[in-house]
């Protein structure tokens, strides 16, 4: 069955990329001769419990560890894959087989060579070990080999379309052979001083405080990189990060490290300079999670009248304070299967109520049709306010929303063990949605206990049978007809309500450049950013 | 009068902040007092005696003022001398010492330094001479080893021993005036003796001016050249002791020492042959201090294997000094407090051993007055309420309880409407009828008095005896009389037991114990009585006076 | 002698205490709902049984509860906390990092506002009843009524916003060579804020407790016998009125040094405070079951050896502490 | 009655806790009527976000979602002062009972409770109602329970301490003589006589309970479906340099009533117990 590769970022071109040395910083234009030297300090919250990012994937720790530790690839803001520790890369017509070149001269950070053994034991052996989001990957591998020190090859057991979108350092961090074969990986004391390929090295890590990073004088790109430390500043309040980015104290801040309501005032800062790139990879969306196994939400009406409902305009301007995009559907417009041809869910209270009323569902004396519990997320104040205004907007159309609120392991508990009737949640669709999206809505993967799974309960074996082609299918143009009709036959059903489309605010000291150079942004290697003289 | 007096007060006014507690204060009062004689005011409390000499050291409590007349020491009136001037004077021209032993001394502070402070105020000795000095006034008022003992704090001091600091500390600079504020009232009596035969011998070897300031004639009886008798703020009788003790001139000071129990046994009464009405055996009570893994535990032998016998109709008295134990048996008797040994028979049942329900039964034929008339009465129930208790207790309806209270209140001299107020509207002899109308209501056979009157003031003393004497003769009651007064006990008991650490060394009819005492220490008690010899005397007269009643 | 067994005594009382909390914390978290597994596998990303399942095992989270407090218990005695899921390290090296800042800013907070506070009162008492006396009692009410939070807020607002004075959040600043002088009063810069915080409640306190104290002692009989002996009185105060006045202030202070510890989480969550108080709030968030027993075992070990040294300070300094009794 | 005028006039005396109860007055008045005056839901969002304060429409400005502060403040009141009081009086039942049962039977009973009270007070309290709090969710219950949690042994403390004294009073032992049941002196001889004391210590626990929970709801650990003025500051501590009031307002709202309360605990004491009455007021 030869067909086209179903990427269009795999084009032939590719195979002659240039090195990555030249390639060119895509966030800003290119400023006229990066300068040795400099000092950047980055804020970091909260802290991340490791470095090691096999056995942490979490954003604090791939922030700091993706400059330690490389992956093959890096992708561009098009989710297009570049040159990482791979130089350059080929698939087989059945994407079946995809040979790695791998980069010359790469030494990890205790001058030990780096070699396609270090690759191969990295996806074989370590990352199908501990890394849960990886493993399930790799075990996809008839065969992983290396024919020669700079080459690597797997040979997988059948296509899987999105196989060159998990070579971040995040999902697949290449690992040491030397210091990891036949130890306990998640106690090796190289856990706390990590070894990589990155362009820094671990200096020193004052826990609650900072955790120093120094340039790697070995690094594979040579005269990179630019800057010559980086401290990252553990700053667990909002309001200190706010300040700590104004008074110039910090130079960089990512993710939710600034209060969306500071955003237009930070951005207005002579001296900062604000971008939203840089989290294409991730692409995450908010949604109103319905346990469909509770009344009414199992009927779609209801589902319906609460998207109804819900002024996804208020939540982006005065929740997220314009920093993202009312959700139309699963999958996050920045993924390429992205399909905006869906049923459309303009705010309509009246025909919310028209839809309840449809159902029986009368107001009672008091004004109420009917009462739902909403488990609050607990990560941040944010989605607090979300909440409250969830809760408010339901309310005007009869539904009486109580508030219940947790700690991250109660609500993780609870949602996981369908303990729940409402709830917020979010989530990265970490580029493909075979790896970010379908784990939601495939029945396959209702599994009680398991956090970030098909919670709610959606079950429709259509849905089933098209994430499950779509995922293993070679031909492009093929998944992706597929991918258009998920998305039309979920946004009728709406198992959940999308709400939002995040985007997150990068703030950059203007003295930096070349900071978000790719579609991991901030959690790259920063081999390029340097400071202005 | 040919040398000026050392003090001379004239015309003196003190007056209390408006709103106060009481409303009395000196009210023009003017005395002398000469180098070498010891002057003793004497007044019952509230009469104003203590504010007088709080006046002269220029040390009264916030809030109260001389207000006029003038305090003459050595011709300087001290009430316009500024407070500076006043200050240099104090410790150096007067001392004071003052009543309550354990409070007067500073608790974080060596007893030699407290000494020590006033010649390092006043003078201008040297350390080593002050050291010196500290440990010659130290022996000067018999206080054992003193180059040890100044190094003690005073909670190690024995009482007695504290009142010697303090006077050493008032005599360390030779004041040509010293005043005594009830110097001697917190103190045993045989400590009592000893101190005031302390005082005298000073003051005569220095020929200084005394100030006495006293509620107990037996006192100024045993110290006094002169007297003056205050009696609300005013000054009624002023003299040679000989004349005020025997031969007042004034009402109130012969109404007073009229009230002043003699030192004679009473006849015995009729019934005190009667049948036992309570007998102990063997009582003994220890007290421990909670001991640990490491630390010894304290042990205080409060009561050591104890024999008692009341019989019926009579009154047996128990004497003692504080510590002898003499209120933990009484509370022994009646279970407020577990023994640890003994047997108490009780209408053919040991009280000791009683189930809760039959010693809840028993315990209404004993009852108790208690020695405080303001802690002894819930200052939060009505009178009525309170003297009822026990037939409520008993589940008698409300009605016929509150009635019997009413009766009651009659009973013992106080006017049965009372009944709807509370305890604080009554004076401290009125409540101490109270309590005793609360133990009689419930009609028992035993009372058990608890230093009934030593609360009191010497007139409302005798009432308070004459009718727990008058109670007991129409009740038919057997009782229990702690006191360690000897005087009351002559008055009202029968038969006495001596206490001394927990022991009874020595029992028997009043009369003998009085006569013919056989233990030393009951010699050592009687002899410490102060004013016996005057007390002799006070039978002879004492025809002329009638005893005032409480209304 | 006495006073060593005094202290061998209290010393084991505490023990026992001790133990006692860490049986009450263990039962308390472990039988809450949350399974420590699912939150490591949660922050992973992504989660499996077969992945929760080792976790559980890794962690002994599969046995017997009464099996893993044993377990817990004896590894208290040999001075192991366990092991931080969530940090990926073990526990009492968390504690040992995170303990000195704390101590640094409960140190200096105890001894600025017992110092301050102690001054203040006894300045008030000294003008009872004068207007200088009800400024004080107000200033010291408003800072005791204000919420630590609040204060550390407006703080920050104010002196490092306002007027740029101090860093706002932090221990120290990074990234900046320092001497070792210069460090110290970095270090010193970045403590004004959160310690003054602390220290302005406490001190409102202390305040309050010295002026009533003090009102009392100088109306005691020992004080009447001073003057009478012609004692000054600035002399009385300090030889007579402060030391028996102050002795039970310091003591109370002693015995609420838990009262500190429990506002240094709010303080240091505000400031940065890299200390313990931080460590325990971010615990009970992610419900890291060992650095939260851990957390615990510390401070309540501290409370208890403040009080013990509270204990036999007094001792030494009222003669009349029997020990013991 | 005669008592009550009594008691007034030494209260009275004292003018910081006139101004106190004049503000406590006002505080409970604004709680109980306030939501007549705001009628409106203190959650919906009124207006525009960061409205400044002393506007026509807010008065006392906005917050983030656009909801109005003194509507906020007005119902916050409520809530508040609902928990201190809750709060306050199971830590006041509990310890009244415990330290009641202690100090009465002494012995074994007395040391077993005491070393029991020792061991709460030893466990940082703030500490302890953060872990009581996150562990059994967030809520009004949980709240209450936790603060009352942490506040008893201090009242068990002061009521045994007050009954170890009264129960060697001579009124209570003339009561075990009359044969009365220790229920009865309990409650009736003894209780009353210890209750200005605890009348005392609730009015000032009232307040400490109101600053925790403002500053559990700080920490986010608030009732999210109760609005009170600790939830407000929580919510809005991040904003505290974009829109002050947001924090400001209910912070004074929260230093009044605590302050007031306070003014009206030492009025209390002053009034309750005249011996320890200050000087020169």
């Amino acid at each position: 069955m030869p067909s086209i590769h179903p990427l269009r970022a795999v084009a032939a071109g590719i195979l002659l990329a240039a090195s990555a040395a030249l390639w060119p910083a895509l966030a800003q234009a290119p400023a006229p001769a990066p300068a040795r030297g400099g000092t950047m300090n980055i804020i970091i919250s909260p802290e991340p419990p490791t470095l090691m990012l096999g056995i942490n994937q979490t954003t604090p720790a791939a922030i700091v560890g993706g400059k330690i530790y490389e992956s093959l690839l890096r992708y561009d803001f098009d989710l297009k894959p570049m040159p990482g520790l791979a130089k350059s890369w080929s698939v087989s017509p059945d994407g079946l087989t995809y040979t790695f070149k791998l980069q010359e001269g790469v030494k990890w950070h205790d001058g030990t060579p780096f070699t396609a053994d270090d690759v191969v034991f990295s996806a074989k052996t370590y990352l199908t070990a501990v890394h849960p989001r990886s493993r399930p990957i790799f075990q996809r591998a008839e065969t992983i080999t290396a024919p020669d020190p700079l080459t690597v090859v797997f040979k997988l057991k059948g296509p899987f379309a999105p196989f060159l979108m998990a070579w971040e350092p995040s999902t697949a961090p290449i690992v040491p052979r030397h210091i990891y074969e036949g130890t306990d990986f998640r106690t090796n004391p190289a856990n706390a001083k990590p070894i990589g390929t990155g362009p820094f090295k671990l200096k020193e890590w004052v826990r609650g405080s900072h955790i120093h990073l120094v340039r790697n004088d070995d690094y594979w790109q040579k005269g990179k990189p630019y800057l010559d430390e980086i401290y990252y500043r553990v700053l667990p309040d909002a309001s200190a990060r706010t300040v700590a980015m104004e008074t110039g104290q910090t130079h960089l801040s990512a993710f939710a490290d600034i209060e969306t309501f500071e955003v237009p005032r930070l951005k207005a800062m002579p001296h900062l300079e604000m971008t939203t790139k840089g989290y294409e990879y991730l692409a995450q969306i908010v949604w109103l999670d319905f346990n469909l196994r509770a009344k009414p939400l199992d009927d779609r009406r209801f589902r319906q009248a609460v998207y109804h409902a819900i002024d996804r305009n208020f939540l982006r301007d005065r929740v997220w304070f314009g920093l993202g995009k009312p959700a139309t559907g699963p999958i996050h417009s920045s993924i390429p299967h992205y399909d905006a041809n869906v049923p459309k869910y303009a705010f309509d209270p009246k025909k919310a109520e028209a839809l309840l009323d449809e159902m029986g569902l009368k107001r009672g004396a008091d004004g109420v049709r009917a009462r739902i519990t909403m488990d609050q997320l607990p990560y941040g104040d944010v989605y607090v306010r979300a909440g409250e205004y969830i809760r408010q907007a339901l309310g005007r159309v009869g539904i009486q929303v109580t508030l219940r609120s947790a700690d991250v392991a109660t609500w993780g508990d609870r949602v996981r063990n369908w303990d729940y009737e409402m709830t917020l949640q979010v989530l990265s669709q970490l580029g493909h949605p075979a790896l970010g999206v379908s784990r939601l809505y495939v029945s396959s993967n209702i599994r009680k206990g398991v956090l970030f799974s098909n919670v709610n309960g959606y079950s429709n074996p259509r849905i089933d049978a098209l994430f499950d082609k779509a995922a293993v299918s070679a031909d492009a143009g093929e998944a992706q007809k597929m991918y258009t009709e998920i998305q039309k036959i979920l946004v009728e059903d709406v198992p959940v309500a999308w709400l939002l489309e995040l985007e997150f605010p990068t703030f950059i000291d203007k003295r930096f450049r070349n900071v978000v150079t790719s579609a991991i942004g901030v959690r790259d290697g920063f081999a390029d950013a340097y400071m202005q003289r | 009068m040919e040398t000026p007096p050392l003090l001379a007060v004239r015309d003196l006014r003190v007056a209390l902040p408006a709103g106060g507690d009481r409303v009395d204060a000196v009210d023009g009062i003017g005395f002398e007092v000469h180098a070498g004689e010891i002057l003793c005011i004497v007044g019952e409390s509230g009469s104003g005696k203590s504010l007088t000499a709080a006046a002269i050291m220029g040390l009264l409590p916030r809030g109260v003022r001389a207000t006029g007349g003038s305090i003459a020491l050595g011709g300087v009136d001290l009430l316009r001398l500024p407070e500076d001037e006043m200050r240099r004077r104090r410790g150096r021209d007067v001392g004071m010492i003052f009543q309550e032993p354990m409070t007067a001394l500073n608790p974080l502070m060596r007893v030699g330094d407290q000494i020590d402070e006033v010649l390092r105020v006043h003078t201008g000795l040297d350390e080593a001479g002050r050291r010196a000095r500290v440990v010659e006034l130290m022996a000067q008022v018999n206080l054992p080893d003193p180059d040890q003992l100044r190094l003690a704090f005073p909670f190690r001091l024995s009482g007695g021993q504290r009142q010697r600091v303090m006077i050493a500390m008032a005599l360390a600079l030779g004041p040509s005036l010293l005043i005594a504020d009830e110097p001697t009232t917190a103190l045993d009596v045989t400590t009592q003796k000893q101190i005031l035969a302390l005082v005298k011998a000073i003051q005569s070897a220095r020929g200084m001016g005394v100030l006495f300031i006293t509620h107990d004639f037996g006192v100024v009886a045993e110290i006094a050249d002169r007297v003056a008798v205050m009696q609300h703020g005013r000054i009624v009788e002023v003299g040679p002791v000989d004349q005020v003790l025997n031969r007042p001139v004034h009402a109130y000071t012969r109404s007073l020492i009229a009230a002043v129990p003699r030192l004679e046994p009473r006849a015995p009464s009729a019934a005190a042959a009667g049948l036992p009405a309570l007998v102990a055996r063997g009582l003994t009570k220890t007290y421990r201090s909670a001991g640990g893994i490491f630390v010894r535990r304290r042990v205080v032998e409060a009561v050591k294997s104890v024999d008692l016998t009341i019989r019926q109709g009579e009154t047996l008295g128990v004497v003692g000094e504080s510590g002898s134990g003499k209120s933990t048996l009484g509370r022994l008797l009646i279970r407020l407090l577990p023994a640890d040994g003994g047997s108490v028979s009780f209408q053919g049942t040991d009280l000791l051993a009683a189930a809760p329900g039959r010693l809840r039964a028993l315990r209404r034929d004993v009852q108790m007055v208690f020695q405080d008339p303001y802690a002894s009465l819930n200052p939060r129930r009505r009178v009525g309420a309170i003297v009822a208790d026990g037939l409520l207790a008993q589940g008698r309806p409300r009605a016929e309880a509150f009635a019997r209270a009413r009766e009651l209140m009659g009973l013992v001299g106080l006017d049965p409407a009372g009944v709807d107020r509370y305890p604080h509207e009554f004076s401290g002899g009125q409540r101490q009828r109270i309590g005793i109308a609360r133990a009689l209501a419930v009609e028992p056979k035993l009372l058990i008095a608890d230093e009934p009157v030593s609360a009191l003031d010497v007139s409302v003393q005798a009432q308070v005896l004459e009718l727990l004497n008058d109670v007991r003769r129409r009740f038919d009651l057997a009782m229990l009389f702690i006191t360690h007064d000897l005087r009351v006990a002559a008055q009202v008991c029968d038969r006495i037991a001596v206490m001394r650490r927990g022991e009874i060394v020595e029992t028997g009819p009043t009369a003998e114990i009085f006569g013919a005492p056989q233990h030393a220490y009951t010699r050592e008690l009687l002899d410490a009585v102060p004013g016996r010899a005057w007390s002799a005397g006070q039978l002879a007269n004492d025809a002329l006076y009638t005893i005032p009643r409480e209304s | 002698m006495e006073r060593l067994e005094f202290i061998a005594q209290r010393t084991l009382k505490g023990i026992v205490v001790l133990l006692g909390i860490v049986v009450l914390n263990f039962l308390l978290i472990r039988l809450a709902p949350g399974d420590p597994a699912a939150v490591m596998a949660g922050e992973a990303g992504a989660s499996d049984e077969l992945f929760l399942q080792q976790l559980r095992q890794q962690f002994g989270l599969d046995r017997p509860l009464l099996e893993q407090l044993w377990a817990y218990v004896a590894n208290i005695l040999s001075f192991d906390f366990g092991f931080s899921y969530r940090q990926q390290r073990p526990v009492v090296d968390l504690l040992a990092e995170r303990l000195p800042p704390t101590l640094l800013l409960t140190g200096t907070a105890f001894v600025l506002s017992l110092a301050a506070g102690v001054t203040l009162g006894v300045m008030a008492a000294r003008r009872a009843g004068r207007w200088s006396d009800s400024a004080i009692t107000v200033v010291a009410l408003f800072f005791y009524a204000t919420p630590l939070f609040w204060v550390g807020l407006m703080g920050v607002l104010l002196f490092s916003v306002t007027l740029g004075w101090l860093p706002a959040f932090g221990m120290g600043s990074v990234g900046v060579k320092l001497g070792g002088v210069e460090r110290v009063i970095d270090v010193g810069r970045h403590l004004v804020l959160p310690a003054l915080t602390l220290t302005l409640f406490h001190m409102a306190v202390y305040a309050r407790m010295t002026r009533a104290s003090m009102l009392e002692v100088r109306d005691q009989d020992f004080v009447r016998t001073a003057r009478a002996k012609g004692v000054g009185e600035g002399e009385i105060l300090r030889r007579h009125v402060l030391r028996n006045a102050i002795l039970p202030v310091v003591t109370i202070a002693g015995m609420k040094a838990g009262y500190l510890l429990g506002g240094s989480i709010v303080v240091e969550t505000v400031f940065a405070w890299p200390g313990i108080g931080r460590l325990a709030y971010e615990a009970v968030l992610q419900r890291d079951y060992n650095v939260l027993l851990g957390v615990f075992l510390v401070t309540s070990a501290l409370v208890i050896a403040v009080n013990l040294a509270t204990d036999v300070i007094y001792s030494l300094v009222d003669p009349r502490i029997e020990l013991g009794a | 009655m005669a008592a009550l005028r009594d008691f007034w006039r030494r209260y009275r005396r004292n003018k910081g806790a006139v101004v106190g109860l004049v503000v406590l007055a006002s505080i409970l008045l604004v709680a109980a009527f306030g939501p007549v005056i705001y009628p409106g839901n203190p959650w919906d969002m009124a207006g525009a976000p960061f409205q400044s304060p002393f506007g026509a429409e807010n008065p006392l400005g906005t917050d983030t979602l656009g909801r109005d502060v003194a509507t906020g403040i007005v119902h916050g009141a409520r809530v508040s002062l609902l928990i201190g009081f809750v709060a306050t009086l199971a830590a006041v039942g509990v310890g009244i009972c415990v330290g009641a049962v202690a100090g009465y039977f002494g012995g074994r009973v007395d040391d077993l409770i005491m070393r029991l009270t020792e061991f709460f007070q030893t466990i940082p309290s703030f500490v302890f109602a953060v872990v009581l709090v996150a562990i059994f969710t967030p809520g009004i219950g949980s709240i209450v329970t936790a603060i009352a949690v942490v506040s008893w042994p201090a009242v068990a403390r002061l009521v045994r301490g007050e009954f170890l004294t009264l129960r060697t009073r001579e009124f209570v032992q003339a009561s075990v003589v009359l044969g009365r049941s220790a229920r009865h002196i309990i409650f009736v001889e003894i209780l009353p006589n210890a209750i200005s004391p605890i009348i005392v210590s609730a009015s000032l626990m009232v307040a400490t309970a109101i600053l925790v929970e403002s500053s559990l709801s700080f920490l986010g650990l608030g009732d999210p479906n109760m609005m009170s003025w600790g939830y407000m500051i929580g919510a809005s501590r991040s904003v505290v340099r974009l829109a002050w009031w947001t924090s400001f307002f209910p912070g004074l709202a929260i230093v009044l009533t605590v302050l007031a309360l306070n003014l009206v605990g030492e009025g209390l004491s002053d009034a309750l117990n005249p011996r320890l009455s200050r000087e020169g007021r």
